[in-house]
């Protein structure tokens, strides 16, 4: 194993796990901005370090130093199984950790003959594993409803297991039929599947090849990661917290982050399953390497203008009204920050003037590409969670009942159907 | 009779509502929209920025922390009649009374204790009293303390609060 | 008009109430006739007579001496009522100033009907100098030996209207307050310290002599058919002769009036006449001229006869005025025993007080009419009553002028 | 080296989670130490190399077996005086452990006489796999899949209510 | 590194599964030990298919998963049927095709 | 004879001649009324138990109406839900509606009767009303206010008939009329403060209770009296403020027509507070407070430490069920008992309606039993069952409610009103009480001692 | 106590005594008596009343605070009683009233006095002066003094 090989697996590791366990705080600041926001109101926005509020941010980190630094707490009914009723969230958290370790943040490194993957866990069954890591995740639901000794949490895991079970199914057929479709199992090379175009013009995305499997792949993720419509094992108007009722402090964070972060693999998986992971549209991997200087000029044209846009958008909004006069030092803020954003750009600038225009260094043009791809994933990947989250504060609570039947009389059927249309004509095409 | 009975079709029967993708794509234009003007210009929001920002409209039917009135003479209008204590669901005023000795009434309350902590500020205390001797519209939405004794208010504390809504009504009407 | 003096024959003369005098013109010829009548009998013919008591009830006074048990243990008594507080009426001061023995030879006969042994004559306590009167024809009689074994004491009141009423009167007489008692719930005399005692007016005693020395029959002549007799009537307020004529009762109000009266005062005319003392109720002008002076009709008009004291009122007299006047009288004089008399009486007069001073509203018209319900009849005696009809008939009569007065 | 050391902890947990399966009264530990067992044993199937074998162990034996048989656990809901009376159940384990560890002994040395036969070790990859499948045994392939749908129906048909069988059986 | 571990390990699970089945009363766990045999043969499965280099056992083993579930849905309705039926969990309980002992 | 009277659509037998009220009252048919007392009989003067009576052209007072054959009584028409609201508002008109002072409120029948049948706006304004003196303190702990007077007149037949003392007297007419004693002139009976009960308004108030606490707070218990042997039936109203302790805030008097009527005294009435004072709350030992397994076994070696010469010593006012457990006890540990009873006499005391000359509850049970009545002869031990006397002896130990000064070893017991039992009063009835107040931190009782330390 | 009849007035009870069936009857006659006696009716007098006719004193005084002619408080002043009832008031009671503003007197307003054909009245030591005009006041009083 080379140096280079090393250095790429530590840096994924270390990048997928920052990518799931960094976007918690921030997953969880957006839901409360944009629930806010949504509903006019304001959300978190005070909290701050040396008057750093980072549009309120901070207020997430808070929150784990308090859920950190809570009282251990048992509820006294709880008996036997203390271990277990401890673990439980464990479980879950962990299982949706390592469901997220198998998607590629950018395309695969060529360094010298080696072929190095971008991936927390480098391997070529990517969709097996996240089908197979998926299913362990709502053991310690159940577990931990169970174990609570407590009718609404039994109610809630009872809910969140026989959900599992209904849109598995759905769930595991649209992915074969995608898996049919790109035949393969291997997340990496579905997104360069995806970089090549459809009729001439279209993006060979999942989502536009495979709209119906697409669709139902959606609905079900969010059925499995639980999320608005599909937040019958929480329920709280009915069964108080659901499977969580009995659990405090980091028991309960860990669900709460285990439910983040199953809603980050979800975006992710859907991502490069369906919407090109980390490649732009009509943009494949190749031909950013061989027209890199005018990529490099995009990049150096497009950056400013977005850097400017955040910049105005700052200034306009991170102020006191007039009515608030105490609570200052919000100018400070975005000033440090704006110099922060141009300063970065800046030297991006330079870097892409330097590769783009004076050197014909292959290595920095590949390492900056896939830079260019982390990011462009990570924005995806944003944008999917706002999804998420905008869907849950859009869409009512389906009542059980309407869950398991849109499980089973609609999507099972459709997604059946959605495989056997796929086998006739990827058998036909390659025929 | 029957010809008065509309007969509204219920909704949900085509297929375009079946399929409710339609229908949260119209949910999701509306949160969108709000999502961007508000991102667009964040302070044009309604929310008070509570502790410097005071809420300007409690109207004069707010529930606050309640206070003793006085009668013409300055003294306190309560004739320790135990009304309130009597109506309060939470059982938290403590009352006891003493003979009036100044001639004006026969009775006052010696002390007059409201826990605060226990009140659930419905104000069944103030519809109670005969004397309109109690009343809620001090205004005083917050309350703080540093310990539980804080929010335990005595007679002197209630009568030494000032109604929100005008000092002409500050005195009980009888 | 037929001249009808059955009680006030000697009222015309020079010292009638002296025992001479009066001896001189027939008084205690009677007496000897009851050598020959037994006390049944003599109450038998009172009954014929048809003598109506003429207190204010005008119950029929037979009947209520045929009550009185003939076989008794207890001593009988006899209580005669001369608290006549009744504004208007003044007629019994006349009987014991200008006839006293008339009414002593009564008491004898009556005592003599129902066994009585001692005679009380309950004097109102203002009537001090006409009782020293009575006093003193008393103590001849006594000493003329004309009072066999019958003793009359004179029992002085002290200032209360509402001693009057029989029963009240004999609670006052026991030396206690003026208090009516609760009535029996079957007819029964009353009882003076657990003993029988009949109580009646003076006038009613007065009228006994006339009816044993010439029979019923001559008594029936006299007035009409279910009021036989005569009473006292006097006149008094606005018209030129105010005092006390004896007239047969069925005589038209106004003819009455008019001749012994003399007509209103100084020619004007007539408002509303009171026919009956303050209690009866109100007559209007019209009503007046019509209206014949006997129980019966007067009772068709809506008021009552009580005790014939006319106050006649001229075309000047305010009736909230007289009403409040009259309030104000019942609320001073209500015993205070029941609550609907004893609260309404000055509640009522408060309410037309505020009229009176214009501070009133059509609502307190109501709220009197009201008030004058419930104090009609659920109280221990007639005084509730009495007020309850004063009330509703100036209010039915002049509810114009109260509306005016708001 | 390594290889070993990995074996000797998936296989502590398999044999763990065996114990724990057997001896534990409540029927939910008893599930989790199935669960752990199996997923050790995916593990294992890892470690021999089998990928594929691996994720579909945990794909069906945890994701599908295990949580059927939890949820059946939950449905059931069996109080505690429901469970089986069982007085001496370490005494009958420790007991019946004496009687089968000749079986042990005699299975182990059975296969130990067969490995010793042949000599190879070889991986055997995913690809092949496929290939084996769906041309010489795409029979069984089939009878399998007979065999779940069968099973489906059975199950049912067996855990519908009484009143329900009855009513459309009429 | 040799098969034997491998081998030790099939057996040792499978007996421990065989005494899970022959000691215990709980439906629950019989079946969860029947569950541990038959994973413990595919095991074997595994471990011959690569001891020989051949597919073929590794095929089984993946049938033998697919049976497994199959047998798992029909053993857990049978179990909720029973429980539903004799309130109990009780294996000494389910037998109604037991003759009884003075009839024959 | 016992005669059919209808009331309301309804059969009901009473005897004829006997009054309406009293059938109506049994029959817990709803009527209004002040001045009628059974105790006093009817007056007529409140003019609110009107029933119509079929037949009668008026409606008719109740307590004035003798029952009859067949009579046809309706007390719930429109007419009488009429009169009783007229009179009622008449009642209202001079009452200066100052409920929130009255400590009558809630047990007022004004109240009540304003309830059920007025609920009218008054129509006269409070400075009309006419004004008496509203805090006249008649002595003997009654306080008077004329403006709440409905003038029943119950009070003043109360002293009038039942006491004889005549204190008492409506002065004045019409509704200047008031209740008033002579000028100058004090309530002086020892019953005085039964006026507070009979009175059906605010009007008498006990000045011991005055604004103590509002009557609807309390909480009743029946008991029985222990002031005498008289054995007065009482209630033991009694009321826990939250946070702090149970309480008796008075005594009332308990209908019992077999031992005291309608009344007790006001010896009897005032004894709640001995009840609550100087209570005895912990167990002590020499200026110490030892807890209780220390006590038991102090008390179990002092036991056997004088075994032979231990004397019991029973209170007369302890209940049968205690004197018989001590007896019996005090033959188990071979004691003597005696229960001294001649402190107990006191013939100033006693008068001739309900007050006796033996001052101990049980009295009558001590002499039943043929206890030894003298005080103890010198003895080792003398173990005190609550008795007030002194004794001499080489030691003591008390199980006392109050406390006592100069004891040595003295252990807490719950006084009577803590627990339930029966006494035997003078007459030899035997009469139940109940359990009235829980404590905080309740002192074991009698029977519970017992237990603790017996065998 | 201060009170005592005087020797006439006790034989007039003892005389009284045997005309009613119960000495209670004598409360009238011996308040009136005590009235006389004094001018007023003191508390000594009630109790000694109560003492002769052995009936309770506070009988005594609900009877004597019952009517109005009898009085509890001393009063230097003659006590002038007019009569303000419906008769006397048409014949301008309230004439006389006004007048007698000006004289030192106590006037009591009071209820019909019996004379109501000779209205106005006015009382004055228990006698009666009819068809009272203002100047007749003035000469009565004057002969009064």
């Amino acid at each position: 194993m080379s140096t280079a090989s090393v250095l790429v697996a530590v840096f994924s590791l270390i990048l997928g796990a920052l990518l799931a366990l960094l976007t918690i705080p921030v997953l969880v600041w957006l839901e409360r901005r944009i629930a806010s926001l949504i509903q006019d109101r304001l959300g978190p926005n005070r909290t701050n370090i040396f008057g750093f509020r980072l549009g309120g941010v901070v207020q997430s980190f808070a929150d784990v130093v308090k859920l950190l630094l809570k009282e251990e707490y048992y509820p006294s009914h709880i008996k036997m199984g203390r271990w277990l009723f401890m673990l439980a969230p464990v479980i879950t958290f962990s299982a949706a950790l390592l469901a997220f370790m198998v998607i590629p943040f950018a395309d695969t490194l060529n360094i010298g003959d080696e072929a190095l993957r971008i991936q927390a866990l480098p391997v070529d069954f990517g969709v097996l594993w996240y089908l197979a890591i998926g299913a362990v995740g709502v053991l310690g639901v159940v577990y931990g409803g169970w174990l609570s000794h407590n009718k609404y949490a039994l109610l809630g895991a009872a809910r969140a297991g026989s959900m599992v079970v209904s849109y598995e199914l759905p769930l595991g057929l649209s992915v074969l039929a995608l898996v049919v479709t790109y035949n393969t199992v291997d997340f990496n090379a579905m997104v360069q599947w995806q970089s090549g175009t459809f009729f001439g013009f279209l993006p060979a995305w999942g989502i536009l090849v495979q709209p119906l499997g697409g669709i139902i792949l959606i609905i079900a993720l969010f059925a499995e990661t639980n999320r608005n419509p599909f937040t019958v094992a929480e329920g709280e108007s009915e069964i108080v917290a659901g499977y969580m009722t009995e659990h405090t402090a980091m028991k309960f964070a860990m669900y709460f982050m285990g439910e983040y972060v199953a809603m980050n693999s979800a975006s992710a998986v859907i991502i490069t399953m369906l919407f090109g992971g980390y490649q732009l549209p009509w943009v494949s991997t190749e031909m950013l390497l061989t027209h890199f200087s005018s990529f490099a000029l995009a990049v150096m044209v497009v950056l400013p203008v977005l850097v400017g846009i955040i910049i105005k958008w700052m200034r306009k909004n991170n102020t006191v009204r007039g009515s608030v006069s105490t609570d200052g030092g919000r100018g400070f803020e975005t000033k440090v920050l704006s110099s922060a954003l141009i300063i970065m750009t800046l030297f991006i600038e330079g870097v892409f003037i330097y590769l783009g225009f004076f050197t014909e260094n292959i290595l920095a043009n590949t390492l900056a590409v896939a830079l260019f791809q982390i990011m462009v994933f990570v924005v995806k990947l944003m944008l999917f969670n706002i999804f998420f989250i905008i869907i849950r504060w859009t869409v009512p609570r389906f009542r059980y009942d309407q869950v398991q039947r849109l499980g089973w009389y609609y999507l099972l059927p459709l997604a059946l159907l959605n495989l056997l249309v796929t086998a006739i004509i990827v058998v036909g095409v390659s025929s | 009779m029957s010809q008065k009975i509309k007969t509204v079709k219920r909704y949900g029967e085509r297929f375009q509502d079946k399929l409710y993708l339609p229908a949260i794509y119209d949910g999701v234009k509306v949160t969108f929209k709000h999502l961007f003007d508000n991102v667009t210009d964040m302070n044009a929001v309604d929310t008070l920025e509570y502790p410097e920002e005071q809420p300007k409209d409690i109207s004069e039917r707010y529930r606050g922390l309640h206070r003793l009135t006085h009668r013409e003479d300055g003294s306190e209008a309560c004739v320790a009649c135990f009304m309130c204590a009597t109506a309060c669901p939470s059982n938290c005023i403590f009352i006891e009374a003493e003979e009036r000795e100044d001639g004006v009434d026969e009775k006052r309350p010696k002390s007059f204790f409201i826990d605060t902590l226990e009140c659930v500020f419905c104000g069944y205390c103030v519809e109670a009293c005969p004397c309109d001797a109690i009343r809620m519209d001090t205004g005083i939405f917050s309350l703080t303390g540093n310990s539980r004794e804080d929010f335990v208010m005595g007679k002197e504390q209630l009568l030494s609060h000032k109604g929100a809504f005008g000092e002409e009504n500050s005195r009980a009407r009888t | 008009m037929r001249e009808a003096l059955i009680v006030s024959r000697k009222f015309s003369l020079e010292e009638s109430h002296t025992l001479a005098v009066a001896q001189e013109h027939g008084a205690y010829k009677t007496l000897k006739k009851l050598q020959n009548l037994s006390p049944l009998e003599v109450i038998k013919i009172i009954k014929e007579s048809g003598l109506r008591g003429k207190g204010g009830g005008g119950a029929p006074a037979g009947n209520k001496w045929a009550l009185m048990p003939q076989e008794s243990e207890k001593p009988s008594f006899l209580a005669v009522n001369c608290d006549e507080s009744e504004p208007g009426t003044f007629k019994d001061r006349q009987i014991i100033t200008k006839d006293p023995h008339l009414l002593i030879e009564g008491i004898l006969l009556t005592c003599y009907a129902i066994k009585a042994i001692h005679a009380y004559v309950y004097i109102r306590g203002e009537y001090y100098q006409y009782q020293q009167v009575l006093q003193v024809a008393v103590d001849e009689a006594n000493a003329a030996g004309l009072l066999g074994d019958v003793k009359i004491t004179l029992h002085r009141g002290a200032g209360a209207y509402i001693c009057g009423e029989k029963s009240a009167l004999l609670e006052s007489m026991e030396g206690k307050r003026g208090h009516p008692r609760l009535k029996p719930k079957q007819p029964e005399p009353e009882w003076y310290f657990g003993n029988p005692t009949l109580v009646n007016n003076v006038e009613t005693i007065a009228s006994v002599p006339f009816i044993l020395e010439h029979g019923a029959e001559a008594y029936r002549s006299y007035g009409t058919e279910r009021s036989p007799g005569t009473l006292l009537f006097a006149m008094s307020g606005h018209v030129e002769r105010p005092g006390v004529y004896e007239a047969e009762f069925g005589v038209p109000m106004m003819e009455y009036i008019n001749h012994f009266g003399g007509g209103v005062k100084n020619g004007k005319k007539l408002k509303a006449v009171i026919p009956g003392g303050a209690s009866t109720g109100v007559l209007t002008a019209k009503e007046a001229e019509e209206v014949l002076l006997d129980y019966e009709s007067l009772r068709a008009m809506g008021v009552s006869l009580g005790t014939g004291g006319m106050i006649v009122m001229d075309e000047e007299t305010s009736m909230v005025a007289v009403l409040k006047n009259l309030l104000e009288f019942y609320h001073e004089e209500s015993c205070g025993q029941c609550t609907p008399c004893r609260e309404g009486t000055g509640w009522v007069d408060k309410l037309v007080g505020k009229i009176l001073d214009g501070r009133g509203s059509s609502a307190d018209i109501d709220e009197l009419l009201e008030i004058a319900e419930t104090m009609n009849g659920k109280t221990i005696c007639v005084f509730a009553p009495a007020v309850s009809a004063v009330i509703v008939s100036f209010l039915t009569r002049f509810r114009d002028e109260f509306e005016a007065a708001l | 080296m390594l290889e070993l050391s990995l074996f000797v902890i998936l296989a502590l947990f398999i044999v763990g989670g065996a114990v724990a399966t057997i001896t534990n009264r409540q029927p939910l530990f008893s599930a989790f130490g199935f669960l752990v067992s199996m997923l050790a044993m995916a593990g294992v199937f890892g470690l021999l190399e089998n990928q594929f074998l691996a994720l579909a162990q945990i794909m069906v034996s945890v994701g599908a077996v295990v949580v059927l048989n939890i949820l059946s656990i939950m449905t059931v809901n069996a109080k505690e005086e429901n469970l089986p009376k069982e007085l001496h159940k370490y005494r009958w384990i420790l007991l019946s452990a004496v009687l089968v560890s000749p079986v042990t002994f005699l299975i182990y040395k059975s296969m130990s006489m067969a490995y010793q036969h042949f000599s190879r070790l070889e991986t055997v990859s995913t690809k092949v796999m496929g290939e084996r499948l769906f041309s010489a045994w795409v029979l069984p392939f089939e009878i399998v899949s007979i065999l779940l749908l069968t099973a489906m129906v059975g199950a049912i048909v067996i855990a519908r209510k009484k009143d329900v069988i009855a009513k459309e059986t009429r | 590194m040799t098969p034997e571990p491998f081998f030790f390990l099939a057996a040792l699970l499978f007996s421990i599964a065989l005494v899970g089945v022959v000691s215990r009363r709980n439906l629950f766990v019989i079946y969860m030990s029947i569950e541990l045999m038959l994973t413990s043969t595919s095991l074997v499965l595994v471990i011959f298919s690569k001891v020989l280099g051949s597919a073929d056992g590794s095929v089984m083993a993946l049938l033998m998963i697919a049976v497994i579930a199959a047998e798992a849905a029909l053993f857990l309705a049978m179990i909720i049927h029973l429980y539903r039926r004799n309130r109990t969990l009780d294996s000494e309980m389910c037998d109604e095709l037991k003759q009884e002992a003075n009839n024959a | 004879m016992m005669v059919q009277v209808i009331v309301d659509g309804k059969n009901y037998e009473a005897e004829e001649g006997s009054l309406l009220i009293d059938l109506l009252i049994k029959e817990q048919i709803k009527v209004p009324y002040f001045c009628y007392h059974e105790a006093l009989g009817a007056d007529g003067n409140c003019r609110m138990c009107m029933v119509e009576i079929a037949g009668q052209k008026r409606p008719q007072i109740a307590c004035d109406t003798l029952v009859k054959p067949d009579m046809e009584v309706s007390s719930k028409s429109e007419k009488i839900e009429k009169v009783h609201t007229d009179i009622l508002e008449l009642e209202l008109i001079n009452h200066p509606v100052d409920c929130p002072t009255c400590d009558q409120a809630g047990e007022c029948s004004l109240q009540d009767f304003y309830m059920d049948y007025g609920l009218h706006e008054s129509k006269v304004r409070i400075e009309e009303k006419v004004k008496h003196d509203k805090h006249v303190d008649l002595g003997a702990n009654v306080m008077l206010d004329q403006e709440r007077c409905v003038l029943c007149a119950r009070c003043t037949r109360f002293t009038d008939k039942i006491t004889h003392t005549h204190e008492l007297g409506i002065i004045g007419r019409g509704d200047e009329a008031k209740v008033s004693t002579m000028p100058g002139r004090k309530l002086h009976n020892p019953y005085a403060m039964n006026l507070v009960d009979i009175c059906p308004v605010g009007a008498l108030t006990s000045k011991d209770f005055r604004f103590k606490q509002r009557v609807w707070f309390l909480e009743t218990a029946n008991s029985v009296c222990h002031g005498c042997a008289k054995g007065c039936n009482i209630y033991i109203d009694h009321h826990k403020i939250k946070y702090e302790d149970d309480m008796i805030y008075r005594f009332r008097p308990r209908r019992n027509d077999a031992v005291n009527g309608f009344f007790i005294c006001d010896a009897g009435r005032l004894s709640y507070k001995l009840l609550q004072n100087n209570r005895q709350t912990m167990i002590r030992h020499k200026d110490e407070i030892i807890s209780e397994e220390k006590s038991i076994a102090l008390y179990q070696s002092l036991l056997k430490q004088y075994k032979n010469s231990i004397t019991v010593v029973i209170d007369a006012n302890l209940y049968n069920e205690e004197i018989e457990a001590l007896v019996d006890y005090a033959q188990r540990i071979g004691a003597e008992v005696c229960a001294p009873l001649e402190c107990y006499d006191d013939t100033e005391f006693a008068d001739t309606m309900l007050k006796s000359a033996k001052r101990a509850a049980n009295y009558e049970k001590v002499v039943k039993m043929g206890l030894d009545r003298t005080m103890p002869k010198t003895s080792g031990l003398i173990i005190n069952f609550n008795h007030t006397e002194t004794f001499y002896a080489e030691m003591q130990i008390d199980f006392s409610t109050h406390q006592r000064p100069n004891a040595s070893f003295i252990l807490p017991i719950a006084a009577y009103s803590e627990q339930s039992g029966s006494l035997t009063n003078e007459d030899g009835l035997v009469q139940m009480c109940e359990k009235a107040v829980h404590k905080n931190s309740p002192s074991p009782t009698l029977r519970e001692w017992l237990q603790k330390v017996g065998l | 106590m201060s009170f005592s009849f005087t020797k006439a007035n006790l034989e007039r009870i003892e005389v009284l005594k045997n005309r009613y069936p119960s000495t209670q009857a004598l409360s009238l006659p011996c308040l009136w008596m005590a009235q006389y006696q004094e001018g007023y009716i003191t508390l000594d007098a009630i109790d000694v009343i109560s003492e002769t006719i052995d009936v309770p004193a506070m009988e005594i005084y609900r009877v004597a605070t019952f009517y109005t002619m009898f009085h509890l408080e001393a009063t230097q002043k003659k006590r002038v009683l007019v009569c303000k009832t419906l008769s006397c008031k048409l014949c301008g009671s309230e004439g006389i009233l006004e007048h007698l503003k000006g004289h030192d007197v106590l006037v009591e307003h009071v209820e019909c006095l019996g004379s109501c054909g000779t209205a106005p009245v006015m009382q004055i030591d228990d006698v009666n002066y009819e068809n009272l005009t203002p100047e007749k006041v003035d000469t009565i009083l004057e002969a009064l003094r």
